[in-house]
């Protein structure tokens, strides 16, 4: 472990504790408990207790038909709900092998990406929260409420979207929409100077968040990281660009890497990847093409094959997979949603081991966590 | 020196950040009074559903068909419908959407064979118990619901006659033009008979 | 597939269309290779992805665990089938992939599948005190705190 | 000298009273003044409208009051009941005290003593023991923490606090309050002594518990620290030492650094009262800029760049002291 606090090993000889946090506490972002053993500020070691937020999504998938199906994932991760919803629509379709209209695919992409940012805004404001510094969240919801306002007036909702469908979408976007969407981009590639002198230059912040935290490289293969904990430890990876779904492998963009792995390089990983989406948004605007939103022939019932299917998409918080197995009838035989909060979230008691209690929340901050997503 | 140098250097940052609030502090504010100031809410927002009223039949056009009791996937609407005596056409006689478990996917409106399902435009509405939240959607048309059906009856019987009208104003340039035919021709007189057979069917119907 | 050819207990080795089906290959191996087989996989390279089961006990009276391995770069999916009897216990694979100490935990928690060596088997979405034998994703599940009535709404 | 306000009344206990009663009701009018000001300006700072019942939302500050006040009392049973009470009382008694301390001009004055800044070092520092009765009592772990925070922080704190104001003290040659304002002619000594002054604010800051070393209540780590436990207008004695402490600091600063009163063509009350909300607003600017420090940062801080930088400043003030 390199931590730059010394463990006491024979915790027997000292005083130590148990402190628990959450599950209602501030900074766990909903409804986790951290069993923490101190010694002092130190911890010696961390049991994460999951399960409250614990909705039965995947039950509910063995009890509802595809299409019943479609409002549940975007609880599951309501940060990012679009990508979830519209993953889901994506999973069902290649499995039904259903063609989706050249529009709806820019609409989704331009919706996703939006969704990304807002998601990062969202981690931005809460992540400044845990370490104390109230205004940046602020900020962020500002810029975050205008995404909200652009995808409200095509969706409907603000967080929990069910936007997709198999097939494309529900509504078409109209020109104000694009033109909306062409403005917050200008608008917001503004801000980031805003960011890095309110937030990411500042020393104090540098201070809590430079080499805290650090996930050893041997973790990524251990515990499946993915996302922006896994692109901050110098690996490239990207669901996009992996195994390209929709339309992403036409857009030009770049995968932002780090090598420090630790909280700070978290950051900075979050904030390149938010210039990305404002990149391929950009794209997406400008090559829109005309035509239908939705494909004109979907199958009245949607009866997979039996078999197995598995699609993964990049959340904001890295590699979503849906694993469906079918047994040709109208109702998923099993629907497993590979989270990847889950997968982040496990290698807290090793990344946590010999840290402060400070820098606890520093890290749950930084990974970015939404609990429900972990508890499904 | 970098002791030094390190101080200063985090001074500096420190006071950008405080330049950019102070920056901040000066711009006008963003929020808006929300309880005091309504907010439009924009046209596709989503929230509990309403009967749209069309506008050929002057009310909605619910059919009862429990389409979107079927696909509903929190399970919260509640459909019935009749056909009222003597009409083609069915009507709903019971409408509840229970939006405590709506989850507003909007699959309702998607699978509505007539399309008269909408969302309101309600957003802050607030409650008690959980039945508070259950809306009779048919409660706004009732009162107009037996002239409706009066109206509705009486533009069936219109569209009815229009249509037999009309079939029988084909039915005769049919003929008009069978018998020109035959003049012409003078050959076989068969095509007649399908004619009057869907004559008579549609006056049947 | 030669990764796993010179493994006992590797009964299938089936391609899979990975444009249709997200899966590139599909084994289906015994009790015993579950180890040796994860154990190649993590020399190779590979991450445990996903982990679940399926209960088929209605069809063909097994317990089907599904083990997801993939690469990081260029992804190569492998999905293993390790079908058990219902009343044996798998073995745990949490020393070669620590992921799987809360998968496991998770197939525990709703399908009561038990995990030899597994650091610390209990319950991990539902509660601690849950009572014994209730497993949510079975499909024969009845809550128990609905007295006997059968879960969720059928469709 | 100056006259001394007790003697505006012949009789020495109804003196005693009414200072009482004039302080009391300035140090809750100020600290509902400062919370009203501190949501305002968060408000302003954040882009956001703030409180809104009345006029400019000040309203809003007595509602919250009857609130505080009307709220229960709850005692929760696992607490130690004698400090879990005290605290509260304990915290709030030095800053009464201290505000008898400060001249508001050049005659006015409650009570001016030659030791004044001696003095107000002393009783300030009661306030980590109710800090610290108020973490043991409770009984809760966060408190605790909390509460070791507080005392391990205050206890560093102290000391460049009073290593920048030994300069001042020796430039005043005075250990009066109103010596040291009055020794200020012409130029105050925060230009001469600035990196005094900064130690200083620094210091304060940190010794009041606030942004960015609010770390005793940390809110995202020890949910509220120290006063974890306490509801209602327990809580509320808390809410306002805090405030009623940054008017001791600023008040002091004001005094060290700015000359106190003394200004042109204003008033000297007025002067006084300008350049001690001035530094407060400086202290809410600071609390809505930055993150929260981590505690052992803090203690770095403390020993590392303030401690030394203090002494660096004694001495180079000694040597010019001596030479002039």
């Amino acid at each position: 472990m390199a931590s730059r606090f010394d463990v006491v090993q024979d915790a027997e000889s000292r005083d130590t504790y148990y402190l628990n946090m959450g599950p209602q506490h501030p900074s766990t972002h909903g409804v986790l408990r951290l069993k923490l053993h101190l010694d002092g500020e130190t911890i010696l070691s961390v049991d994460p207790v999951i399960g409250y937020g614990h909705r039965a999504h995947e039950k509910m998938a063995e009890n509802r038909d595809y299409l019943q199906f479609l409002p549940n994932p975007s609880r599951v991760d309501y940060i990012s709900g679009m990508i979830y919803n519209i993953g889901y629509c994506q999973a069902i379709e290649r499995a039904m092998g259903i063609e989706v209209p050249e529009r709806a695919e820019y609409i989704r992409v331009i919706a996703n990406e939006l969704n990304r940012i807002s998601s990062h805004l969202l981690w931005l404001g809460t992540f400044l929260l845990d370490l104390g510094a109230f205004t940046p969240f602020l900020y962020a919801f500002d810029d975050r409420e205008k995404i909200l306002d652009i995808l409200d007036r095509v969706t409907g909702s603000r967080l929990t979207y069910c936007y997709g469908r198999f097939g494309g979408v529900t509504l078409d976007v109209d020109d104000l929409f694009l033109q909306q969407t062409a403005e917050f981009c200008t608008h917001f590639k503004t801000r980031f100077a805003l960011y890095e002198e309110l937030v990411i230059d500042n020393v104090i912040f540098q201070e809590r968040t430079v080499g805290v935290g650090v996930f050893e490289p041997d973790l990524i293969q251990k515990y499946g990281v993915s996302g922006p904990c896994l692109r901050a430890m110098g690996q490239a990876n990207d669901v996009r660009k992996d195994e390209p779904y929709g339309i992403y492998d036409r857009f030009d963009f770049d995968i932002p890497t780090q090598m420090a792995g630790d909280c700070f390089v978290r950051s900075l990983v979050r904030m390149d990847e938010m210039r990305q989406s404002v990149r391929i948004v950009e794209q997406a605007v400008k090559d829109i093409p005309d035509g239908p939103f939705i494909a004109p022939k979907v199958p009245k019932r949607i009866r997979p094959a039996e078999g197995e299917y598995h699609f993964c998409v990049e959340s904001a918080r890295g590699n979503f997979g849906i694993y469906i197995v079918s047994d040709g009838s109208d109702i998923p035989f099993r629907l497993k949603m590979r989270t990847p909060s889950f997968a982040n979230m496990a290698t807290m008691p090793d990344v946590m081991k010999g840290t402060l209690l400070s820098d606890a929340v520093a890290i749950l901050g930084s990974i970015d966590i939404v609990v429900p997503e972990i508890d499904r | 020196m970098a002791f030094v140098k390190d101080i200063l250097d985090g001074t500096k940052t420190l006071l950008t950040g405080m330049k950019v609030t102070l920056n901040n502090f000066r711009k006008p504010s963003i929020t808006s009074k929300y309880p005091i100031e309504k907010i439009e809410m924009s046209e596709a927002f989503r929230n509990v559903i309403v009967l749209i009223e069309k506008d050929d039949i002057q009310s909605h056009d619910c059919i009862g068909c429990k389409a979107c009791e079927r696909v509903c996937p929190s399970f919260c609407i509640d459909v019935d419908g009749e056909r009222p005596e003597g009409m083609r056409r069915m009507r709903a006689t019971e409408f509840k959407v229970d939006f405590a478990l709506c989850s507003d996917c909007g699959l309702c409106l998607d699978v509505c064979p007539t399309d008269t399902l909408g969302y309101s435009k309600i957003h802050d509405e607030t409650g008690y118990n959980r039945s508070d939240f259950v809306y009779d959607l048919l409660d706004p048309w009732r009162d107009a619901e037996g002239p409706t059906v009066e109206r509705l009856r009486k533009l069936e019987e219109e569209q009815a006659a229009a249509k037999k009208a009309r079939t029988v104003k084909k039915a005769a340039a049919k003929k008009a033009a069978a018998k020109k035919a035959e003049t012409e021709t003078s050959k076989e007189t068969t095509e007649e008979t399908p004619t009057n057979k869907n004559d008579a069917e549609n006056n049947d119907a | 597939m030669s990764l796993l050819a010179n493994i006992d207990g590797v009964r299938e080795t089936t391609d899979i269309d990975h444009s249709a089906q997200g899966f590139h290959h599909l084994h289906v191996i015994t009790l015993d290779a579950l180890v040796p087989v994860t154990q190649t996989f993590f020399d190779n390279g590979f991450y445990l992805e996903m982990m679940t089961c399926q209960d088929r006990r209605e069809a063909d009276g097994i317990f089907r665990l599904v083990y997801q391995f993939c690469t990081m770069s260029t992804p190569q999916r492998h999905l293993v089938h390790l079908d058990i009897d219902p009343t044996t216990s798998a073995p745990s694979i949490a020393h070669i992939f620590p992921a799987s100490d809360w998968l496991e935990r998770e197939v525990f928690d709703m399908y009561g599948v038990g995990f030899d060596n597994h650091p610390d088997l209990k319950r991990i979405l539902m509660p601690e005190a849950y009572p014994d034998g209730a497993h949510p994703l079975l499909k024969d599940f009845v809550d128990p705190e609905s007295k006997g009535e059968a879960d969720g709404q059928s469709v | 000298m100056p006259s001394n306000i007790l003697h505006f009344f012949d009789n020495f206990w109804l003196a005693i009273g009414a200072t009482i009663a004039i302080v009391m009701a300035y140090l809750s009018v100020n600290a509902i003044m400062l919370i009203w000001l501190e949501r305002k300006l968060a408000a302003r700072i954040q882009r956001r409208i703030g409180p809104t019942r009345g006029p400019f939302g000040l309203v809003q500050q007595i509602f919250d009051m009857v609130k505080l006040f009307s709220k229960e009392l709850i005692t929760p049973d696992h607490v130690n009941r004698v400090l879990y009470l005290i605290a509260p009382v304990m915290i709030f008694a030095p800053v009464m005290a201290l505000c008898t301390l400060f001249p508001i001009s050049a005659t006015w004055v409650f009570h001016d003593y030659s030791v004044a800044v001696v003095l107000l070092l002393a009783i300030s520092g009661v306030n980590i023991l109710a800090i610290f009765f108020a973490g043991w009592g409770s009984n809760n772990k966060y408190a605790l923490l909390g509460a070791v925070r507080a005392v391990a922080q205050n206890i560093s704190y102290e000391i460049p606090l009073i290593l920048s104001i030994i300069p001042i003290v020796m430039m005043a040659n005075s250990l009066s309050l109103y010596g040291i304002a009055d020794a200020q002619t012409g130029v105050p000594y925060v230009l001469l002594q600035p990196i005094a002054a900064i130690i200083f604010i620094i210091s304060a800051t940190a010794e009041t518990n606030r942004a960015p070393f609010d770390i005793p209540e940390a809110e995202s780590e020890l949910v509220a620290g120290f006063h974890t436990e306490y509801s209602g207008m327990r809580f509320g004695m808390f809410f306002f030492a805090e405030y009623s402490n940054m008017i001791i600091v600023c008040g002091l600063a004001t005094v060290l650094f700015l000359g106190g009163w003394k200004g042109p063509y204003l008033p000297g009350p007025v002067w006084f009262f300008i350049k001690v909300y001035a530094l407060i607003i400086l202290m809410m600017w600071f609390r809505w800029t930055f993150p929260r420090l981590r505690f052992d940062q803090l203690m770095k801080f403390a020993w590392m760049v303030l401690v030394p930088l203090a002494l660096i400043n004694l001495l180079i003030t000694t040597f010019v002291l001596k030479l002039i």
